[in-house]
């Protein structure tokens, strides 16, 4: 069993691939066909993220395994511009693009924990897992 | 163009097999929009009962492209949208408000016919 | 006026031929709000096929008209929007929500023909 | 083939004007139909503005070459007011007249580039770029 896949993410088609790949893992572990939609989703709005704000950047999925509760964890990492204000980022319906604003705080919503690391001019690392 | 688009009738028919990358969707807009005008066509059916995400750029993409056929003077439903993809979407905080939704394409089909000045038409 | 209003049965017709000014457009607003009053007209299309903009003062305007003659007891259908009229439309943010659209004129007559209280009386 | 092109906008007609240059431009330049209508509907909202805000100013319309990548771009330029708050201007539905307020954020959905430069008391500068 795979426990943990890395994809870059430099153009759209990458969004495609990194679902794909999230699924997969959430297939072998079990998961109900509803999470797998929900993880999907989660992956597919973090790795646009990445290509619209970033450019380029790399989603990671793996097993995690906390005294034998296991989770699936989404790493989406970019070396992007990083995010100014969090709070604003994480509001619905705040965008700096044309885009609609619901990504981060729709992620939050569709995962069990949610966490971002964001410096201005560092980038980006959003984690966000999903428990068994 | 990648994606068919099949005529039955006067409704130009979308079915979704794989997903469609980002800019495959905008193409999509563009390319009904044309259809419309120049086939003469007066509704349209996008049937995404393969897609396994819909995520908030495809749904904006779908809206626009409702309003878009809208715009032309044909009407647009989305079909066979799956129980599960839908949670996501709510959860997410996705609509696809304002537009007309049916099961699968035949009776999306004839929700399309339902609609005044679609039906009576042919 | 500048912008001529025909009218055929019991339906208002005006044809833009080429791109109105701000203020023809708001005179258009008036003057049809008039017209269907004193003509008793119940239907009223205006075409924009000839248009190869409709900008977000534009759709503002016909969105009043649409108003204004539904108040007045008659209702207006838009017909001709351009595919990549309405791209631009939808991408700038824009629609013509709450009012009825329609391919040309032929299609845009059917469609108030088939609404209630409009088809009845010829 | 004309490169640049400068429309003073002060009536109504000027809007009309200015826009049916920059689709002669586009034209000029090979621009697909689609975008000679997204073109054609950002110099009339920009043109507007200058109308109801400033009263009168100018809308300049000039190819770019960035090391053979053409682009069309749009100057809209006044000594109005001024905008006080940019990051409120840009929000859709804002608006200080009776107006529908997606002018400028909707000519930044429209164009590849897009860019305000405005202080109060000092006129508003707006350019945007459309690329090839
Ligand atoms: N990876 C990232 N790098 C830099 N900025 C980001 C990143 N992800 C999100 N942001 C910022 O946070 C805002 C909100 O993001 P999100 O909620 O996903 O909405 P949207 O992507 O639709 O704008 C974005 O508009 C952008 O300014
Ligand atoms: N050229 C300008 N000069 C001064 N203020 C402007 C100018 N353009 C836009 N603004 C300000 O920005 C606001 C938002 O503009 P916009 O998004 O185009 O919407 P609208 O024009 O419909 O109000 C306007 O209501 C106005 O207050």
């Amino acid at each position: 069993m795979s426990i943990s896949s890395c994809i870059a993410i430099r153009a759209d088609v990458d969004i495609i691939t990194a679902r794909q790949r999230g699924r997969d893992l959430g297939v072998e572990l079990g998961f109900p066909k509803t999470d797998l939609a929900l993880i999907a989703t989660a992956i597919s709005e973090l790795a646009r993220n990445i290509l619209t704000y970033a450019g380029e950047g790399e989603i990671e999925i793996a097993l995690e395994d906390v005294g034998g509760r296991r989770g699936l964890v989404i790493v989406a990492r970019d070396q992007g511009p990083g995010i100014a204000d969090l709070a604003l980022a994480l509001q619905d319906g705040y965008s700096t693009s044309r885009s609609l604003g619901i990504g981060l705080p729709g992620v939050r919503r569709l995962m069990d924990e949610f966490d971002v690391v964001s410096e201005p001019g560092s980038g980006t690392v959003v984690k966000a897992t999903k428990w068994q | 163009m990648s994606i068919p688009i099949l005529k039955h009738g006067r409704t130009l028919i979308v079915s979704l097999q794989s997903e469609p990358t980002d800019a495959e969707f905008v193409e999509l807009q563009h390319e009904l929009a044309q259809r419309v005008t120049t086939t003469h066509a007066n509704g349209v059916l996008i049937d995404v009962t393969a897609l396994e995400v819909l995520d908030s750029f495809a749904t904006r993409t779908l809206r626009e492209i409702g309003q878009t056929v809208t715009l032309c003077g044909a009407r647009a439903a989305i079909v066979g949208v799956q129980p599960e993809v839908a949670f996501a979407m709510a959860q997410l905080g996705l609509s696809l408000d304002g537009m007309l939704t049916a099961l699968d394409l035949e009776e999306g089909l004839a929700l399309l016919h339902a609609q005044p000045g679609v039906g009576v038409v042919t």
